[in-house]
């Protein structure tokens, strides 16, 4: 089976089980959610980590690229991962 | 070793999702986003380890700095800069998709020119060294397109938010420039995926350029207080064009995290979007609702002349002090003034006095679906304190007491009367039935969709006017004085 | 990206997809749902016809049990979705 | 073509999903299953015209037998009979996945002697014509194990169901069969995947008797009533196979699908454990409860001796005409009875009165989990109606007359009292708490857990011994009449 049929199938799956869960989150996360799932965007940083510590194809530019790729995507993670826990944190039941 | 490197990727994935199943119930939430965080770092942890990476130096310095200032960001901001605080994180990670993407071009030119092999390290599905495959053609340019608009779109936004960016008036003008730089960037895209792929590098800065101007162009003519639409959906778009990444370096734990949060994005949005009674196309197309509704402020002072009932914080506090059930309805003002650790202070009180106290949430209360609970959230409110629109709605009958604080549009009855009003349709709070509503606000202004509301001119209303931190502390005073 | 990986992949995400969609059928479909799904359960004839049909591969033995696989399974399926019909056109709000 | 083909698996999977997904509330239902046999239509076209099928007339052949004989057994099937019906289905599939892993085991030892093409033609993961993959061995022993102890297992599951095959009482003998297969099984398929894997006829042969007689040995020990556990695990076993079938077609189509059945079948199973609050490892192994708790006839009859307070027909038809508020607890009985129309029509000659009718339904009453709500279904009780247990217990206190309808264990009051009891800790129905009970079964014979109800013996509960469908009819007629 070729290999883009894979990922499509792979994708809507993928699709699938996300619109189940997300459609379960209650009102009162969406704030934390959507700073949580922003955090997970920054999954990219998998990309930039492949691209851009490549073997003997990789060029100066690119190099420069890649790092700062890496950089901005940690950003996005760290800083999202944190502030989700610290709204989280501050949610109490009586 | 491949076995395991893809192993891993499909843990991690799977924590991911076990991660925003978390997310389901408050309970869970603090775990559920630890697991994410954990998840992350074993992919992280994975890509460095796999196969074709050897210059960790680099990669290390990248996660560093990243981490350093992702941490600083997020021990100083302010609960109330949520909104700005996730459309400029949202803007950062398009940035990185964006240079991925270019770095990804850069170096599949670069393989192209030693072997297949290389190349096939960097995008599996090809086969001959001279053709790109479509697919991969396409992914570069869905990823320099998202990252780019989701990099100045976001920021626009995060001005736009703090107010610093009004509303535009040029309409026309940025509409122009959208459909001409999406025609130009059709025929780039043509171009580089059936002419040339690899030697086309003032092309793919061309496009660059031209993504990021689109960027702030789709999204300046959109209104100020539709900005959490638009940060929803790039933080959707920005899912998927990981996902079109995954395509591309054929890694599927890509595809699984990037098609989740989009998922998510794409049902937060239309949650808004339902919870406004507006369609998307409305929002993102349809101009600023605030610059077409909006009224001159001589209409709406003339609206509200010699209709207003005045009252103040010491009377708040006499009304308060005999009332056996009292209702918050809280709005974006309470943001803007920052009264939640007020409101908590002020409802404790009340408790204390026996009386029952609840909080009335709208899902558009506020600039973010769940910014209200996160506020008060940070107040210590107990989450089983906030009630859902259709749910609190049949008690407000039974209310003595209903404290509207720097809300507006979500308690404005024009939503279910007036079929020209641009908020009809919208499901509202249903205030006006408890025996008294209090009013807090500056003034008259109006709220984001820019009218007058008859809430405030009914016989059942009193307005006090102030900031509503300021409004309550005076109230918490006058009431311990009693 | 190995095939084993691949269709693990696909058959982890088919199961959250399962586990998700299934826990929401309420307990008064849950017959149906059983008779519904053995009826699904019949997708195993795509492998019978994959196998008896095939070219030169096939033997006289092959061919007789992949045919009576088929014949077996078509049972299941017919069967299991007309009966799984007949209950659930009886389900009426008043 | 090839990428059609797998489009086309590709669709009928989502199709499948959203056919599922319709089965979520009683209105999509009917559409939802209709759109999964649209799906399975769509495998079967697709897997017709794949790459390697060539001889259409045989599967052809294959499907009109199939389709006729399927169509007759679901034309003549009662409604009443549906659990045996569905089990033996069951069987009937694992019968075919059997013959599956069979066939494709002979094809490809008939293919290795042709090319590797051949071979990779079947199993498309071969990259040695002498050495098959591990997966594909393990998965064919998977196919054939599951296979046949689908097919006997069910086979005996629909005997015990319809009572033609008694509760075991050698159940040592079983489980050393049992424990002895197993082991003849690893060291079978070691040698087939270490040793030999395409010379091992005698072997497969050997293995497909002995899963064969496994399937029996495993089902014979375990108790008639947990039959239903039995099925629901069989079928999710089932879905799991063609998972596996999957896996060495290299075929997504089939892993989706097989994966959403197994999902279906292990939550069924885990539901029907929890209600009756047994873990699945005691209904597996822990042999029959009747033949474990079960009393002595003398014993059952002292336990009642002078204490039940008889009825007839006509006197509850008297109670019914007084009554405000009466609801119907159905259970195995009424099956058995087939009362479901007899229950329907008084049902509504009380609500002509002006009655308020309800129906009680235990998530484990009748033999199957909604086995209650299809019957109550087939007598055309609008299925809101049917109101769940939790809901219903806290109206009982209100109720003027609950009538138990050939329930036993479920409306066991030893559940919650008595620890020693098999059923202690399943949650019940609470009819005590009505005004009067009346108790419609024939005589005092206990119910699936083989134990007296102390229900019976209470002061506000009446017995009225007979057919309940007989009974029924009997209070009709009589309510007629008053
Ligand atoms: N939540 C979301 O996801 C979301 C997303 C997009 C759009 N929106 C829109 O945002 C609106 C939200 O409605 P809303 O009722 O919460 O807010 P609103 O209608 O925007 O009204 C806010 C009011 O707060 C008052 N205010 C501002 N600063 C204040 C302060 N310091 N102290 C006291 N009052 C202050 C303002 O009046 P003064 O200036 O007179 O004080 C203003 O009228 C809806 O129209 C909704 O459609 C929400
Ligand atoms: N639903 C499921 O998914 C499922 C699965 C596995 C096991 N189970 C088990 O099955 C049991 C179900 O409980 P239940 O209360 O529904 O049934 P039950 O406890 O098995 O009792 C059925 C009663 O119906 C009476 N009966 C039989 N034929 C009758 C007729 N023609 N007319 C009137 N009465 C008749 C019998 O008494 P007489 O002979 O005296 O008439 C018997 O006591 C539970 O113990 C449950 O754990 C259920």
């Amino acid at each position: 089976m070729d290999m883009f049929m894979l990922s499509l199938t792979i994708f809507v799956l993928a699709i699938f089980v996300g619109v189940e869960i997300i459609n379960k989150v209650p009102p009162t996360l969406h704030t934390p959610l959507m700073s949580g799932t922003n955090a997970i965007s920054g999954i990219v940083v998998v990309g930039a980590i492949i691209s851009s510590g490549g073997g003997g194809h990789t060029t100066t530019l690119s190099t420069v690229l890649g790092v700062t790729a890496i950089a901005l995507a940690t950003i996005n993670i760290v800083a999202g991962f944190m502030v989700t826990d610290r709204m989280l944190s501050m949610f109490k039941k009586k | 070793m491949l076995t395991l490197i893809n192993l891993g990727y499909l843990i991690s994935a799977v924590l991911f999702i076990y991660g925003i199943k978390g997310m389901t119930t408050p309970k869970t939430a603090v775990r559920g986003n630890k697991l994410s965080a954990i998840a992350m770092l074993l992919a992280i942890i994975v890509a460095v380890i796999d196969h074709d990476v050897v210059r960790y130096e680099y990669i290390i310095v990248g996660l560093l700095i990243g981490s350093a200032i992702g941490a600083y960001m997020a021990k100083k901001v302010a609960m109330t800069d949520m909104p700005e605080m996730v459309a400029a994180l949202n803007g950062v990670g398009g940035g990185a998709s964006l240079l991925v993407a270019a770095a990804n071009y850069l170096e599949v030119q670069k393989a192209s020119t030693i072997s297949l092999e290389a190349v096939q390290n960097l995008v599996p599905a090809v086969t001959d060294i001279a053709q790109m495959p479509m697919q991969w053609s396409i992914a570069v340019i869905l990823s320099i397109l998202i990252g780019a608009v989701t990099l100045t779109g976001s920021f626009v936004a995060v001005g736009k938010l703090k107010g610093k960016i009004g509303d535009a008036t040029q309409i026309g003008l940025y509409k122009a420039i959208v459909k001409l730089s999406f025609l130009a960037l059709i025929a780039g895209t043509v171009y580089f995926a059936m002419v040339s792929q690899l030697n086309s590098d003032l092309l793919i800065l061309g496009m660059i350029v031209l993504c990021l101007i689109l960027g702030v162009c789709l999204v300046m003519p959109i209104g100020g207080a539709d900005m959490p639409v638009v940060v929803s959906l790039l933080n959707s778009y920005s899912g998927l064009a990981g996902a079109a990444a995954g395509f591309v370096l054929g890694n599927n734990g890509l595809i699984i995290t990037g098609s989740l949060v989009g998922a998510s994005g794409i049902i937060l949005t239309s949650i808004m979007c339902k919870a406004m009674n507006r369609s998307l196309t409305n929002v993102l197309f349809g101009g600023s609702m605030a610059a077409k509704a909006g009224i001159s402020k001589s209409e709406n002072d003339a609206f509200y002349e010699g209709k207003i009932k005045s009252s103040s914080a010491d009377e708040l506090a006499m009304l308060l002090d005999g009332a056996q059930k009292v209702i918050f309805v809280p709005g974006y003002g309470l943001a803007v003034a920052q009264a939640q650790h007020a409101t908590r202070e002020l409802a404790r009180m009340l408790e204390e006095k026996g009386c029952d106290v609840k909080y009335a949430i709208h899902p558009v209360a506020g600039r973010m679906p769940g910014h209200m609970n996160v506020l008060l959230a940070e107040a210590e409110v107990p989450y089983d304190q906030l009630v859902e629109m259709d749910t609190i709605n049949p008690e407000f009958v039974t209310t003595d007491v209903a404290i509207v604080l720097g809300a507006n549009d979500v308690v404005n009855p024009a939503a279910s009367k007036d079929p020209a009003s641009p908020i009809f349709g919208m499901p509202i709070l249903d205030v006006q039935n408890a025996r008294t509503v209090v009013v807090v606000k500056r003034g008259l202004a109006p709220g984001f969709a820019g009218i007058p509301n008859e809430l405030f001119i009914r016989d059942n209303t009193l307005m006090v006017s102030g900031d509503a931190k300021k409004v309550l502390q005076d109230t918490i005073t006058a009431l311990k004085d009693l």
